[in-house]
């Protein structure tokens, strides 16, 4: 019993108890004000299967070796245009979600093969590059946001006429299509049923792939190269594979991001969409050369709820502005600490 | 309420068509440096129209969406106006971090050269004396005006969704002690609520995020007669869609305009034949809002007041170098920026002495 | 006698409840080469961590019994104090800097300063390098070990013989050295640097500096030890001077079975000698510092071929380059078909199988489970421990299996099929080698140095384990270092000498007839057959 | 001849960032006089906080994101410097003095917390970032003028406690550019002092590596593992060179925003971090290797780039907002490719050497 206790608790490691431990306190305090915890619940819930793919696509970058994919903006893009497409011809509901995952699919796989040309060429620097990549592609995509050809007039801009909006919202089209699918209310917690299928359904893809021999390829080039080309493997096949993956998988969650948020923000949007996501993995217990699809639900869960949970807890306990500079200092302490106490998942 | 719109509208038949003057060159140049669409769609395309306007006159640049990492870049574009000895003048708008030090290089070393900063984000006591002329909309009127606003249109309480950096800004800070003093004395409450900061580690989408899901929860809490006003541009698209989801009532946005948020917000289709036309805008958000059955609920000012600054501030130069109108005359300038945009504007000094002028709109309900 | 340099009494140590060292004492009189052995795992490392007063001893909990230096009690907490004490150690793993110069390296926190201005007001290490005085003391260490090389250059391009030297180099610069710990110094060495290397210790004995000297190479003990010491399972077994012992009591005792390391091997079947399996012909592989310049060979079937030669004549350049891991370049023929160069996979694919000098770095996936490692390269290469369908998931209940089976065929010490690689002994991972390339089910084999930094006991049972796989039919293409063992084992020796086969000699050649052939004379010259 | 090419290879990453900034150049059209006062101050402002990364990455630290904290540091001294109406060269000496034992004391904070996170500097680093942002907003914007009495009203907002956003240093504005200028031109005032102490600093961080503690600091950046078994305290140094680290980056913001006039009371310290980094490394630096020459030719070629951009990208496309796009799309995406020239520079050099080993 002891030693499955022990077992159990360094499988989790102490980082994550720590804050699963403070989850759990904001969520008892959040009881004793007139905060809906089911409610709270259900806004986690919904943010965990929104942001839960972002922090997926890390696991192939990763265990391909490539380390952590700042690049992720590249396929987030990808994920913009398919979206942008299924509303250019006002596809609704779940026609418009599948049609938009379905064109950003194959972009993310052309431009992830590039985005590995790149990156295969740099081994050792692709997280420094990947940063900058986004950055760069991000402001290149401006341009084409502002020349693009879309003409439905509810995309584009009100005064010039011409360009696309910086927000457009999906209230019309395919918005909220998997998170209100099937969904349903126990308790007061409503489960969005559908977001958390699809989110659960990516998993398993992912899992399954390194089931594979494609994917137990993949793992031997991440941890071994030089192993992997004594075993007839080929480095920069699966190192493209992994990134493409890792593209296409940010693509996915972008349309998915999109349809629980309701918008579609572009220009500097997708700027900002990779930091979430490594905080995410890195806090579930991955390194920067190992990370399991455990690690990515974990991770997205606990960071996610302490997003969602922290502020409004700390709003009803304190008066004025002080909350967020509350939340920000304990919730980035506890992460800070988390960090710094390195046992448990980290090793091994 | 019926006249209130009326009147708006006829005020922006005026707009409309003085939006189309005939161009005209000038004797001398302009600098103008405005956002890009992506920092907010009005000034830039009100930049443009004042570049077709006065064909050749206008040196129109953009300073980076990233401004607050770019300072630098932000300095230099606004001096380099000042390399050009056939500039006369400057306008910036938004005046964004950097400004002051920027104008401070120019009067440095081009002392004839006329500042004009709209919307600026530093602290007024700062930028204040540097610039000739200064224009924001009016933060001390807007409290109360916000919480007359919110009572008229069946508020009980008021929701002001903001974070300590924007509330280390003096005029917000103000702005909120205002509304507040007015509020008690209507029987309002006003329940301050602070969002994750967007340039924090939640980053926009958090704050976003936020507002989509806090909205809700305040209505589930305090019924929905209540209204919601945030500080932050990022916040008002969520705030918009959710607030007309919710129930509850929105008076107006943090940069007042029809074009802010609600376009994006409710899908508003604009048709080529009319782009920038603002009472077509005003009657699609009407007749959108009605089909969700929240007429009422929702508000802003008749008038896109950043289009505003950008337009007045170029023609208010111009009046200054070629007419010799003081920038110090209230009533001139009040009259100045309305023969400009056709848009009547109340105006009020921040301090008593000084060029900073504060500027109200009428409002219009949906 | 006068008083011990270093006396050692009683220590005991145990990691997290395992006690690793039990009463242990150990003493080291001055001007004396001490050897200690023992089987990996026997405790001889962190005795001289705990010697040396390393971090992970005192983060552990430290340890039990007393050091005494020059008769004096000393309580090391830190190696900069042991330093300081006059102890100096060389380590198994180089500690050198490579982007340092050798000077640099030499005097590594030892630096000459000089003062300056702020010198003056911050303290001693703002003081500025004397890099000239610095680099003489460095000229005069290397002189002493007899050693050419320019002080200045950077370590990183120097070959690893020489690293060696620098490493000792760093620790006689120390003025006040009286004990130097060299832990397995001739792992990496070919024989004659092995034996110069034994000249120098031997040298610097004889001028008063005590030594202990951690090796596995015993007939390096019979040659230099003063005294031995024998360590097994953490306990001492026997100390004594060097005349009381002979190599087989040592291994003896180390293991607790007697084995014979320089014996032949017993063998069941003799190899059909006239079938060709491999045909090597102008063989040129471009492997860094074992380059192979032209080389013709025929391996026949069902024996086993010794490759030896010096280090970095090209030995190792012959698996690497067949196996595609080098650019290479010639004609390969495997029963008659081309195997196409520069193709791992295709090498493979036709049955040949590799088990690399380079254990840990392309040998093992170290962070990985013992049951992946073994049947990675079959799944990958030959589709095996695949379930069937399109999806080609892997098999676990198989790859299970087939890693127990293994574990007891290849008597890998280990907690079970899902240890970590890494954790495991140096000669568990060699066994885990072989046990992979078995699994790819070979017709022929390459294996290189296999027994390199393992312990003897480990060492037989590759040995043995190698000749076991020869016996089922496996054609074996063994390389290694150390002669002793290609004739313990080999049909026939190929000694390659400057990229080129030098000639071929049968084991029980005479001993000169091999050193010739090592130091570039031809069959004809050597007088062999 | 070989040896020119040599040199190419070396310098790649600077040598395309300075085609590109010429290219630049040609299309902004700008006044020279404009581009070089433009150039001067941009220099002028951001090489000692470039320099002040030096330290940590050849202890083998990374990029010092914590810098951040330094200019932290050298911003409370300037608020109180402001608030006690300090002035001139004396008072900005002063205020130097002042931010001192502020950035010691932060930098020690930031040592200890990264020795505690190895190999997880960079994550920790930014989380380092927001979590001291916080606790700076805490007290600027809520102890004082609560539990820190403070009463002045042109630094307090009116209506509660806090510090405004922008505060005005117009006593301490150009307390070390203005002593002594050299007018070239007519726009163009070059601050000599500002540059010696720049020159000093550049020395002093060479004849630092020539001292026993920099060759600590050396030895540390190549291998933690072989420096400690050296006997050389590990953590110790690694906690001094970011104390080094961040003492320099409060001095370098403070001569930044002793240029500039302002400071953004809750934003200034933002900008610092990344773009010294982006500079450093268009310089030709990498995460483990970075020099002075290095550190100096990459703030001037980064800001020359910033600085032609805006325009040039406006005249080759006509509009104001596309130029900008295009500016930051050609800014990061010449620093994506200089990196991956230098990657694979690195990797390029590595061969030619084994294969001059083969061959020899």
């Amino acid at each position: 019993m002891k030693e499955q206790l022990l077992k159990i608790y360094h499988g989790f490691g102490l980082p994550r108890l720590i804050i699963a431990g403070f989850l759990l306190l904001l969520i008892i305090i959040a009881a004793g004000t007139d905060l809906s915890v089911p409610g709270l619940l259900s806004d986690a819930l919904v943010r965990i299967g929104q942001n839960g793919i972002y922090v997926l696509a890390m696991v192939p970058s990763i265990q391909a070796g490539v380390g952590l994919n700042f690049g992720l903006p590249v396929g987030v893009i990808c994920g913009i245009v398919g979206a942008l497409v299924a509303m250019e011809f006002s596809m609704l509901g779940f026609g418009g979600f599948l049609v938009a995952v379905l064109i950003a699919i194959p972009l993310a796989v052309g431009a992830g093969f590039l985005y590995a040309l790149l990156l295969n060429r740099v081994t050792g620097q692709e997280m420094m590059v990947g940063t900058y990549v986004g950055f760069s592609v991000v402001a290149g995509m401006c341009i084409f946001w502002l020349l693009a050809p879309f003409r439905n007039p509810a995309m584009i801009w009100p005064v010039g006429g011409q360009g696309l909006r910086t927000t457009l919202t999906l209230a019309d089209t395919f918005g909220g299509v998997l998170n209100n699918f099937l969904a349903f209310e126990i308790f007061g917690l409503t489960v969005p049923t559908g977001l958390l299928l699809f989110y659960g359904l990516m998993l398993f893809l992912v899992w399954l792939f390194f089931k594979t021999k494609a994917g137990v390829a993949m793992e031997v080039v991440g941890r071994n190269p030089r192993f992997a080309a004594a075993s007839g493997l080929s480095l920069n096949k699966y190192r493209t594979l992994g990134i493409i993956m890792s593209t296409v998988l940010a693509a996915i969650g972008y349309v998915t991001y999109a349809q629980s948020f309701g918008f579609v923000q572009l220009y500097n949007g997708p700027l900002m969409t990779a930091f979430p996501a490594v905080a995410g993995v890195l806090i579930g217990g991955a390194s920067t050369r190992e990370a399991k699809v455990r690690h990515a639900v974990l991770g997205v869960v606990l960071f996610q709820t302490l997003l969602t949970v922290a502020m409004p807890v700390t709003n009803q306990l304190i008066e004025g502005n002080i909350s967020e500079i509350a939340r920000v200092v304990v919730s980035n302490g506890m992460i800070l600490y988390a960090l710094t106490r390195a046992t448990g998942g980290e090793q091994a | 309420m019926k006249r209130r719109l009326s009147v708006a509208l006829a005020l922006l038949l005026v707009f409309g068509l003085i939006g189309v003057a005939q161009a005209q060159a000038l004797p001398f140049k302009i600098g103008l440096i405005t956002g890009t669409v992506s920092q907010g769609e009005e000034e830039y395309q009100a930049a443009l129209k004042m570049v077709a306007r006065y064909p050749g006159s206008i040196t129109h640049v953009t300073y980076p969406d990233n401004f607050m990492n770019e300072q630098e870049t932000v300095i230099g574009q606004i001096v380099q106006f000042a390399m050009d000895p056939e500039v006369k003048a400057i306008v910036v708008c938004q005046a964004v971090p950097g400004t002051t030090a920027a104008f401070k290089t120019v009067r440095d070393i081009r002392p004839d050269i006329v500042l004009i900063a709209g919307v600026p984000h530093e602290d007024p006591a700062v930028i204040g004396p540097v610039a000739d002329i200064a224009m924001e909309t009016d933060q001390l009127r807007r409290g109360p005006a916000i919480a007359q606003l919110a009572a008229e249109m069946g508020a009980k309480k008021i929701l002001h969704y903001s974070f300590p950096r924007h509330m280390s800004m003096e005029l917000l800070a103000v702005r909120f002690q205002n509304m507040k003093e007015e509020a008690e004395r209507l029987g309002l409450e006003v329940i301050e609520v602070t969002a994750p900061d967007p340039m924090g580690d939640a980053g926009l989408p958090g704050t976003q995020q936020f507002i989509l899901e806090d909205i809700p929860r305040q209505a589930a809490i305090h019924g929905t007669d209540i209204a919601f006003f945030g500080t932050n541009c990022g916040m008002m698209e969520p705030a918009i869609r959710a607030s007309l989801e919710a129930g509850i009532i929105f008076p107006e946005q943090c940069c007042p305009s029809p074009f802010h948020g609600y376009p994006g917000a409710l899908g508003i289709e604009v048709p080529e034949e009319y782009k920038g036309d603002v009472p077509y805008i005003l009657e699609q958000i009407k007749a959108k809002v009605a089909e969700m059955g929240r007429s009422g609920r929702m508000a802003t000012w008749v008038a896109p007041v950043n289009m505003v600054f950008v337009e007045a501030g170029v023609d208010l130069a111009i009046r200054h170098i070629q007419e010799g109108l003081d920038f110090s005359d209230m009533a001139a300038v009040e009259e100045a920026i309305y023969e400009a945009t056709g848009v009547r504007m109340s105006l009020n000094r921040y301090l008593d002495d000084s060029n900073f002028y504060l500027v109200l709109a009428e409002s219009i309900i949906f | 006698m006068s008083v011990p340099v270093l006396e050692m009494k009683e220590i005991s140590k145990s990691f997290y409840g395992t006690q690793v060292l039990k009463n242990v004492s150990l003493t080291v009189g001055k001007g004396e080469i001490h050897c200690l052995v023992g089987e990996n795992g026997a405790g001889k490392s962190t005795l001289m961590n705990i010697l040396f007063g390393m971090p992970v001893i005192i983060n552990t909990g430290g340890f039990e019994g007393s050091i005494f230096i020059n008769g004096e009690q000393m309580a090391f907490d830190s190696p900069r104090a042991a330093i300081d004490a006059g102890i100096g150690m060389v380590h198994q793993e180089f500690m050198l800097l490579p982007g340092f110069s050798v000077t640099e390296n030499v005097k590594l926190n030892r630096e000459v300063t000089k003062r300056n201005l702020f010198s003056a007001v911050f303290g001693k290490k703002m003081e500025t390098l004397n890099r000239r005085q610095m680099a003489q003391d460095t000229r005069s260490a290397l002189d002493r070990l007899g050693m050419s090389i320019d002080e200045w250059v950077p370590v990183a391009g120097l070959p690893v013989g020489y690293l060696q030297f620098v490493e000792i180099a760093r620790e006689i610069d120390k003025e006040n050295l009286q004990l130097l710990v060299l832990d397995e110094p001739t792992a990496v060495l070919t024989e004659s640097e092995a034996e110069q290397f034994l000249g120098v210790i031997q040298r610097l004995a004889r001028s008063g500096i005590s030594i202990l000297f951690i090796t596995h190479r015993l007939d390096e003990v019979m040659a230099v030890a003063d005294r031995i010491t024998i360590l097994k399972d953490g306990e001492l077994v026997s100390s004594g001077p060097r005349e009381d012992y002979t190599i087989s009591q040592i291994a003896e005792l180390m293991v607790g079975r007697k084995i014979d390391t320089q014996a032949r091997k017993q063998r069941s079947s003799s190899p059909a000698k006239q079938e060709v399996v491999l045909e090597i012909r102008d063989l040129r592989v471009d492997m860094p510092g074992e380059r192979l310049r032209g080389i013709d060979l025929d391996v026949y079937r069902g024996e086993i071929l010794g490759i030896g030669g010096l280090a970095g004549h090209g030995k190792v350049g012959l698996a690497n380059g067949i196996m595609g891991l080098y650019p290479s370049q010639g004609r390969v023929l495997y029963e008659g078909q081309e195997v196409p160069l520069n193709d791992t996979k295709a090498a493979l694919r036709m049955g040949l199988a590799f088990v690399s000098e380079d254990r840990r770095g392309v040998g093992l996936v170290l962070e990985d489970t013992i049951a992946n490692n073994i049947v990675l390269t079959s799944m990958q290469s030959q589709d095996k421990f695949l379930k069937p369908g399109l999806l080609k998931l892997k098999d676990e209940r198989k790859i299970r299996e087939h890693a127990l089976e293994s574990i007891e065929k290849f008597d890998i010490r280990c907690t079970g099929p899902e240890q970590i690689v890494r954790r495991l002994s140096g000669g568990n991972q060699q066994k885990v080698c072989l046990a992979r390339a078995f699994t790819q089910e070979p017709k022929l084999l390459f294996v290189s140095e296999p027994t390199r930094g393992i312990d003897v006991g480990a060492k037989s049972r590759v040995l043995e384990l190698i000749v076991q796989l020869n016996e089922m039919g496996v054609t074996v293409v063994f390389t290694s270092s150390e002669l002793a063992e290609l004739r313990s084992i080999a049909d026939r020796i190929a000694i390659v000498y400057e990229g080129r086969l030098a000639g071929i000699l049968p084991p029980d050649a005479p001993d000169v007839q091999y050193g010739l052939l090592m130091a570039g004379k031809s069959l004809e010259e050597v007088g062999a057959r | 001849m070989n040896q020119v090419k040599r040199l190419v290879a070396r310098n790649a990453v600077p040598l395309l960032f300075a085609v590109v900034c010429l290219l630049g150049v040609y299309f902004a059209k700008m006044p020279g006089q404009f581009l070089l006062m433009e150039i001067v101050n941009r220099v002028a402002r951001n090489s000692f906080l470039v320099l002040s990364l030096i330290i940590p990455v050849a202890a083998g630290m990374g990029l010092n994101f914590g810098i951040v904290l330094g200019a932290l540091a050298g911003q409370i001294a300037l608020i109180l410097a402001t608030h006690w109406e300090w002035a001139g060269t004396g008072g900005f000496l002063l205020t130097a003095l002042m931010a001192t034992p502020l950035a010691v004391l932060f930098g020690f904070l930031a040592g200890t917390l990264l020795n505690k996170a190895k190999g997880r500097e960079m994550i920790t680093g930014m989380v380092m970032g927001f979590f001291a942002n916080g606790l700076y907003q805490f007290v600027f914007l809520f102890l004082v003028g609560t539990l820190i009495p403070f009463d002045n009203p042109r630094l307090r907002i009116s209506t509660g406690p806090g510090l405004r956003n922008t505060i005005d240093l117009f006593r301490l504005k150009g307390a070390l550019d203005g002593l002594w200028q050299i007018q070239a031109g007519l726009f163009v005032r070059i601050p000599v002092v500002t540059f010696l102490v720049i020159a000093a600093l550049a020395v002093a961080i060479w004849a630092f590596f020539r001292t026993k503690l920099g060759q600590e600091f050396r030895a540390i950046g190549q291998d933690r593992h072989i420096a400690g078994v050296a006997g050389i305290n590990v953590d110790r140094n690694r906690i001094l060179a970011i104390i080094f680290s961040t003492v320099l980056a409060a001095w370098g913001q403070l001569i930044f925003l002793q240029n500039i006039g302002t400071l953004n009371t809750y934003n200034s310290h933002e900008q610092v971090g990344t773009f010294a980094i982006a500079a450093l490394l268009i310089g030709g630096a990498s995460v483990t290797k970075a020099t002075i020459a290095q550190a100096l030719t990459g703030t001037l070629l980064f800001h020359l780039l910033f600085a032609v951009s805006p325009r040039a990208g406006q005249t080759i496309f006509g509009s104001a907002q596309v130029g900008e796009y295009f500016r930051v799309f050609v800014a990061y995406g010449i620093i994506a490719i200089s990196l991956a020239l230098h990657a694979w520079q690195t990797r390029s050099a590595a061969k030619a050497r084994l294969e001059e080993d083969a061959s020899a």
